[in-house]
């Protein structure tokens, strides 16, 4: 087990009052594996990517829980502890390629910046280690481009290059949160499909955040789906896309356009909106917007509950140990 | 800088173009976000308070009431340099004139120098500017390089040569600091003209016929006077400064008249001897100025799309 | 990004540098720096104009010329009576047309060229017709009587006059004008010595800081008796206050121009006060020529409702005495029996009543003068006070100095101010502006053809009491008449660290150092 | 970039002479008559008129304007009517005393309101934020003569720490070499004499760096805040470098770009501050002298003052988008932009 999050609750404190964004979660990834969490925006997904680095703003915090990092608890450590793993052992890739290099340095030295902070390794070296980097994520003729400046980039090559610095240092654990999103989609893939390759390479890690099952489905091993900073699912990619429990997944994977459905039925769309994080609904926080909403379902939070490696928070599924009980 | 100002006028213009059938609704929320910010409203209340003493102290001079204590200007040099107590509350300067109300009564002429010169440079930059920037072309690259000109000479010393050639008086304090600024003025409008200029709305006015002053005035002076307003009230606060730089260098308005920066030239020489005449009119100074950048900035503020958005 | 490193670097280091140097000196910062005992610094209020005797007007630059240059004669330490310099005796022929000049022999420039015959002739000749220029502020005044020059021989030179002029000897003792410049330095400067002084006196040129200081270095060549300090500075410092401070904290030995608010703070610091009487004088005058003050009478009234020395003591808090003439009580001329007429608020509301007078126009400059610190505006506030007190209102038109000047000649005005500064230590030069044709010398436009007479008189009239007497008799025709109301004699204040020795200010206000030491 | 900073030198030809324009339709249209200043006490109208005549006062103004442009483009100002020497002497003599008055200043007011906006944005709201931003408040509203003041009566006149005038010591008076007393005093190996002129500079360099200050403080502030908010800053933290690299080279790096517009503008109006910082501490620049002469209605000097200044205004303002465009490679000159 490379990270265990255990019960992690991240709160922001607002005049207004406090917002939960992520409330008791838990979740594990092994080497080599690649996880993905699904959720739409404001579900707590990329929380949980920032609350793993220690790189929340206030008046975000790290409320409670563990999160366990080759056994260590990044939570109880110093920001110097923490900078240490940082960019090191995990790094991170970011959803906004456009904005998230400083424009105003080189490629080469965003990327050696990174070298350097964690490698004890000449300047010299660190270039080399830089070209070699931006090679294999396939930017041509690297040794010149490490000399641009970002603005001189198109959007897809910066994703390169952000995967390039991210993986460097030859991190153990890649968060990539939304990697894809702002890309077109040829470039999409080709992203996609780098994360795999260096997955593959490196036998390294990842933490994929997304709101796009699509991106899921092409690249993940296991899935976390996350609605108003609770887990709802959680479950393996072929058992999730195969047989989806909780109602929210359902939903999200029925608004999926298919090229091969051929019927003219209008896309299915989840009602309603996802709720003001300072005025949730009572129980279930998707009771509103569930067409399989329950009496019960407004009252009392139903609890996550695993069923053959399945997990699922629902009431539609009374747990009767080890038993998947389909109504 | 300038990406910024671009910017927030842009967003600005958005804004002003769903609302160009009445303007007012833009100051109308101004002011709404204004009434949050803590020191905007402190502020505006010490504008409301020193407008009060100036227009007091103005329409009793006016129907003869003597409402200051003490006549500003009669002196008594039998009580000359009198240090503050309980009859002379500042003290008293050199010709016996009592401090207290000589300070009072400067507010009249600080804060009617500096309306008064922003008027002027208000309305002849916003002029300048909007025929720059509307007309485009050579009438702009001519007046721009005027203002480029006029922004080459330090204000100051454009302004001391003002007084020294027209001569001291109340009216020419008021030309030489309102000319001296008119390219900021000029500056911003053309600015704003430019980016407000293509919009449909003001396409779709020129379509219909509207001649070149009617759209200005019309459709495109309303969509940034906010811009203006913000841009006026920071200049009414330099416009006190430089009043009082030039009174203190005795380039002001004409005595006997109580103005402050003259008050603090004349001080000059008794730094050690009578320092309360050097210290009420610079804390006066400081405190009108004060009021006038912290209203402005909070009217900026409340301008911001960002912070409207918290 | 190694360059931004390094700019950084730089800007911390010598921040760093700043804050370290001012941390450890800040508290012995007067006396960290080396101070030399054979060094005098003197700080006065301006900049001087020049240092070419002929082409400037300035006291501040007649400080710095006193010690540079000398001319044939020189004022005595504590008078305006003449005594030998360059020439060491004098003939006036009876006619009072001839002056013949017998110089002191082996004087040289500090250029190492001869003063002699030559030299007296080449500096008069540059300041008459027609070499003369427009912009020779007192070559006209010091030599417009001067016909010709005459050398005899290497040591004697004879002046001719078209009009005997007694003030003439007077003139030649000046700073202005009056000083003997190498004829040598004057070729190679094209006739403009004010940046490179060359003279013959106890002190050496060396630099001029613009702005800052003028350096001088005793002439071991010198004649006479040797400077007993080895350099003088001469600092301008503009603000009054700071120079007093600058005085305190040991930046100067010397300064001038302060007033007697600071006196205390000085004495209280351990340093001294010199004070020196003025040759000027400070006026407010009536517009004789029209009404209402083309009645003496009234002139009286409304002199009568102000109180002059109340009025002087805050105006200018001892920096000036009050006048009771109009010439300086150390001139030739002046009598203690001359006096003005005395306060009496009463007494004039009832004349100022009876005659109906209620409101008057006041004319004043805005800027401070050398005989009225405070500017004329605040004297024309101050009067307005005491106007009001007798029932008349004023109207105060202020202008800028040189605007005021085209004004006055307008003459549109019932009182303005005004004063004058004296130029040679005559009388004649202070009373002969009552009887003036250009009215802008003569700002009360008065007319008097008796003194007019008496005025005439005392030119050609050679020196002494007949002389004094005619003056005296002057004075109290102006005071009976009323068309002025002198109100002060400025005063140079000085003062000056207790280490200093023999330091005095002289009434011509000018600072000579050669008998100045420092302990 | 040499093709645009060449045009943008050829544009300061237009601006001269428009400022040309004006400062000489000032002076010798409206500005009182010289003449009975430089004359003295003793001027007639007869000598006024002969003086007038020699110096060409009474020729048509177009005339007038037409002999001084003549005489600027050789490189000959006049002389001063005041003092009878050179212009351009007049000016060279006080124009490193104000340069290195202005220099120290700005780069007080940049350390400092650097400093302060950093601190104030990355401490938002703190009470570090709030006692910057006051003193930032306070250091726009104050006029600077009277801080001046304020400072020489404090420093000067109570504690005896600090010099109330002057430039230097003038025993401790470097020889000359660039006119700058610090780089002089340097050169000749005197530290006495740097120190001193160190001394004589830290108030009316700090009266004059005040409002600088606090404007550059103010911009700093919410340049820094937003430049935080970048996705780049979270990018450069989950790196693993330290806060303060964080800040210091990839936040201040970039906020950096708009702040260095506001120094370039405010070097421009410190020139104008220095005006009042000169006449308050006997400083023996540009400002206090143009002051003194346009009260002297010498027009020569006044003439050629403003010309100097109005080229170091364009010039700063090149120098400032050079800069720009080192710092910002985003922005390339090029012959369109201009």
């Amino acid at each position: 087990m490379l990270l265990e999050v255990k019960n992690l609750r991240t709160e922001f404190k607002l005049k207004r009052g406090t917002v939960t964004a992520v409330d008791d979660i838990s979740f594990t990834i092994d080497k080599g594996e690649i996880l993905a969490i699904v959720g739409e925006s404001g579900s707590g997904k990329s929380v949980t990517s920032l609350s793993i680095m220690g790189l929340l703003q206030k008046p975000g915090r790290v409320a409670g829980g563990e999160i366990n990092f080759k056994s260590q608890d990044l939570n109880k450590m110093s920001q110097k502890e923490l900078q240490k793993i940082r960019g090191n052992q995990i790094s991170m890739i970011f959803q906004e390629p456009m904005t998230s290099l400083n424009p105003v340095w080189r490629i080469k030295d965003q990327i050696m910046e990174n070298i350097m902070t964690h490698m004890n390794i000449s300047k010299k070296d660190a270039l080399a280690r830089t070209v070699e980097m931006l090679d294999t994520v396939g930017i041509p003729s690297p040794a010149e481009r490490a000399n641009d400046y970002p603005h001189q980039m198109s959007g897809g090559m910066r994703q390169r290059v952000m995967t390039a610095m991210a993986l460097s240092c030859d991190p153990e654990l890649l968060i990539a949160d939304e990697p894809t999103t702002a890309l077109d989609v040829t470039i999409q893939a080709q992203i996609l499909e780098l994360l795999y390759r260096m997955r593959e390479k490196f036998n390294m890690a990842v933490l994929l955040i997304t709101h796009d099952l699509g991106v899921v489905s092409e690249a993940a091993d296991r899935v976390i789906v996350m609605y108003c900073g609770k887990i709802v699912e959680e479950a393996d990619v072929k058992s999730l896309f195969a047989q989806p429990l909780h109602p929210y997944t359902v939903g999200l994977l029925k608004s999926i356009p298919q090229i091969d459905d051929e019927s003219d039925e209008r896309l299915y769309m989840i009602k309603g909106m996802v709720p003001n994080p300072l005025n949730m609904p009572s129980g279930c926080s998707f009771s509103d917007r569930c067409d399989s909403c329950m009496d019960r379902c407004t009252k009392e939070v139903p609890k996550l509950q695993e069923i053959n490696g399945h997990k699922v928070r629902c009431f539609l599924y009374e747990a009767k140990e080890g038993e998947l009980n389909v109504k | 800088m300038p990406k910024d100002i671009s910017t927030s006028s842009d967003k600005n213009s958005i804004q002003a173009a769903e609302y160009v059938e009445k303007p007012e609704s833009q100051l109308k929320e101004m002011w709404a976000t204004l009434r949050q910010n803590k020191a905007a409203v402190v502020g505006l209340f010490i504008i409301g308070m020193l407008t009060l003493i100036a227009v007091t102290v103005w329409v009793s001079e006016l129907i003869g009431v003597q409402i200051l204590p003490y006549d500003p200007n009669y002196s008594d040099m039998s009580k000359s340099f009198i240090w503050p107590n309980a009859e002379h509350w500042f003290g008293t300067d050199q010709l016996g004139r009592d401090m207290f109300s000589r300070i009072l009564d400067g507010t009249k002429i600080s804060l009617f120098v500096g309306v008064a010169a922003v008027a002027i440079s208000l309305s002849i930059g916003v002029l300048l500017g909007s025929i720059a920037g509307y007309r485009g072309g050579r009438t702009d690259a001519f007046i721009m390089r005027v203002m480029d000109v006029m922004l080459a000479i330090p204000s100051i010393l454009l302004a001391i040569a003002f007084m020294a050639a027209l001569g001291k008086g109340l009216d020419k304090a008021v030309i030489a600091i309102g000319l001296v600024s008119i390219p900021e003025y000029a500056r911003i409008v053309r600015g704003s003209i430019l980016s407000v200029k293509e919009n449909d709305y003001v396409q779709a006015a020129k379509v219909i016929g509207n001649g070149d002053s009617r759209i200005i005035f019309k459709h495109i002076l309303p969509n940034i006077i906010s811009l203006i307003v913000v841009r006026a009230t920071l200049g009414v606060s330099s416009a006190v400064l430089d009043t009082a730089a030039l009174g203190f260098l005795g380039l002001g308005v004409q005595p006997p008249f109580a103005e402050w920066g003259d008050m603090l030239g004349r001080a000059r020489g008794f730094i050690f001897t009578a320092p309360y005449t050097l210290i009420f009119p610079g804390i006066a100074i400081t405190i009108t100025v004060l009021a006038f950048n912290l209203f402005g900035d909070g009217l900026r503020d409340a301008l911001d799309p960002k912070s409207r958005i918290k | 990004m190694r360059k931004m490193k390094r700019i950084v670097a730089l800007v911390l280091a010598v921040a760093l540098v700043g804050i370290s140097l001012t941390g450890c000196g800040s508290k012995t910062s007067s006396d960290a720096a080396p101070k030399a005992n054979d060094t005098l610094i003197y700080a006065q209020g301006a900049e001087p104009r020049g240092l070419d005797p002929a082409l400037v007007d300035d006291g501040e630059s007649a400080k710095v010329m006193i010690n540079i240059y000398e001319g044939l004669l020189k004022y005595a330490k504590d008078s305006t009576k003449v005594e030998p310099s360059l020439a060491k005796s004098w003939d006036v022929s009876p006619d009072g047309l001839t002056y013949t000049f017998h110089l002191q022999e082996g004087v040289k420039f500090h250029d190492g060229t001869d003063f002699d015959a030559e030299a007296v002739k080449f500096n008069i000749d540059r300041q008459i017709p027609p070499q003369v220029t427009e912009d020779m502020a007192y070559g006209s005044f010091v030599y417009g009587s001067v016909k010709s020059v005459e050398v005899v021989d290497k040591a004697t030179v004879k002046i001719n006059l078209t009009a005997p002029s007694t003030p003439f000897l007077n003139n030649l003792a000046m700073v202005m004008s009056a000083p003997m410049v190498s004829p040598k330095a004057l070729k190679e400067n094209n006739n403009n010595v004010n940046q490179a002084p060359v003279g013959t006196g106890p002190y050496k040129f060396v630099k001029w800081a613009k702005d800052e200081n003028i350096v001088l270095v005793a002439n071991d060549e010198y004649w006479g008796t040797k400077a007993l300090t080895k350099n003088v500075i001469f600092k301008f410092i503009k603000d009054n206050s700071a120079r007093v401070v600058a005085l305190n904290n040991g930046e100067a030995d010397m300064i001038d121009g302060i007033d007697a608010t600071v006196v205390k703070q000085i004495t209280d610091a351990g340093n001294k006060i010199f004070q020196a009487p003025g040759m000027n004088i400070n006026y407010m005058a009536y517009n004789t020529s029209r009404a209402p003050f083309n009645d003496a009478k009234l002139r009286a009234a409304i002199s009568k409702s102000i109180n002059v020395p109340e009025m002087v003591e805050s105006l200018y808090q001892g920096y000036s005495e009050p006048a009771t003439s109009i010439l300086p009580t150390f001139m030739e001329g002046y009598d203690k029996s001359i006096s003005q007429i005395a306060y009496d608020s009463e007494a004039s509301a009832k004349a100022i009543k009876e005659a109906g007078l209620t409101s008057v126009k006041i004319m004043t400059y805005t800027n401070p003068r050398p005989y009225n610190s405070a500017t004329g505006q605040a004297l024309a506030e101050a009067i307005q006070g005491y106007l009001s007190k007798v029932g008349v209102t004023a109207t105060i038109d202020s202008y800028d100095w040189t605007t005021y000047k085209e004004k006055l000649k307008a003459g549109d005005y019932d009182i303005c101010f005004y004063g004058w500064i004296g130029d040679n230590g005559d009388p004649d030069n202070f009373m002969y502006l009552l009887a003036h044709e250009d009215p802008t010398m003569n700002v009360a436009l008065y007319k008097n053809e008796a003194f007019n007479k008496l005025i005439a008189k005392g030119i050609e009239t050679p020196a002494g009491a007949d002389r004094s007497a005619i003056y005296t008799e002057l004075e109290k025709i102006a005071a009976a008449d009323a068309a002025w109301l002198p109100i002060s004699h400025a005063e140079t204040l000085c003062a000056y660290r207790p280490n200093i020795k023999d330091f005095y200010f002289h009434m011509t206000g000018v600072t000579p150092f050669a008998g100045v030491s420092k302990q | 970039m040499l093709r645009y900073i060449i045009k943008r030198i050829l544009m300061l030809i237009p601006v001269l002479i428009g400022v040309s324009i004006i400062v000489f339709l000032i002076m010798r249209v409206f500005s009182p008559d010289p003449a009975p200043i430089v004359l003295g006490q003793h001027a007639t109208q007869a000598s006024v008129d002969a003086w007038r005549q020699a110096n060409g006062l009474n020729d048509p103004i177009y005339l007038q304007y037409f002999n001084f442009i003549t005489g600027a483009i050789t490189g000959d100002l006049g002389t001063s009517y005041y003092t009878k020497a050179p212009v351009l002497k007049e000016i060279f003599s006080r124009f490193p005393a104000t340069i290195e008055l202005a220099l120290l200043a700005i780069l007080l007011a940049s350390v400092f309101g650097i400093l302060i906006g950093v601190i104030s944005a990355v401490k938002k709201n703190s009470i570090f934020d709030n006692a910057g931003m006051f003193l930032a408040l306070i250091g726009v509203s104050m006029p600077i003569f009277w801080l001046g003041i304020l400072l020489i009566i404090f420093f000067s006149g109570t504690l005896h720490w600090l010099p109330s005038s002057g430039r230097i010591d003038p025993l401790l008076q470097p020889a000359s070499v660039t006119g700058f007393y610090l780089i002089d005093s340097l050169i000749s190996g005197d530290m006495y004499a740097f120190r001193d002129a160190f001394e004589h500079l830290i108030l009316p360099a700090s009266a004059l760096a005040m409002y600088s200050m606090a404007i550059i403080a103010r911009m700093t502030r919410s340049s820094m805040l937003e430049t935080l908010q970048q996705d780049y800053i979270r990018t450069a933290r989950a790196k693993g470098i330290s806060e303060g690299r964080v800040i210091g080279k990839h936040a201040l790096r970039n906020g950096l770009i708009p702040i260095v517009t506001v120094i370039g503008l405010q070097l421009g109006s410190l020139l104008g501050g220095a005006v009042l910082t000169e006449t308050v501490f006997s400083w023996p620049g540009i400002g206090a002298y143009t002051v003194a002469c346009i009260l002297k209605s010498d027009f020569p000097v006044v003439q050629g003052v403003v010309l100097l200044i109005a080229t170091v205004f364009v010039l700063v303002n090149l120098m400032v988008d050079v800069i720009y465009a080192f710092l910002d490679p985003r922005i390339k000159y090029s012959k369109k932009e201009v």
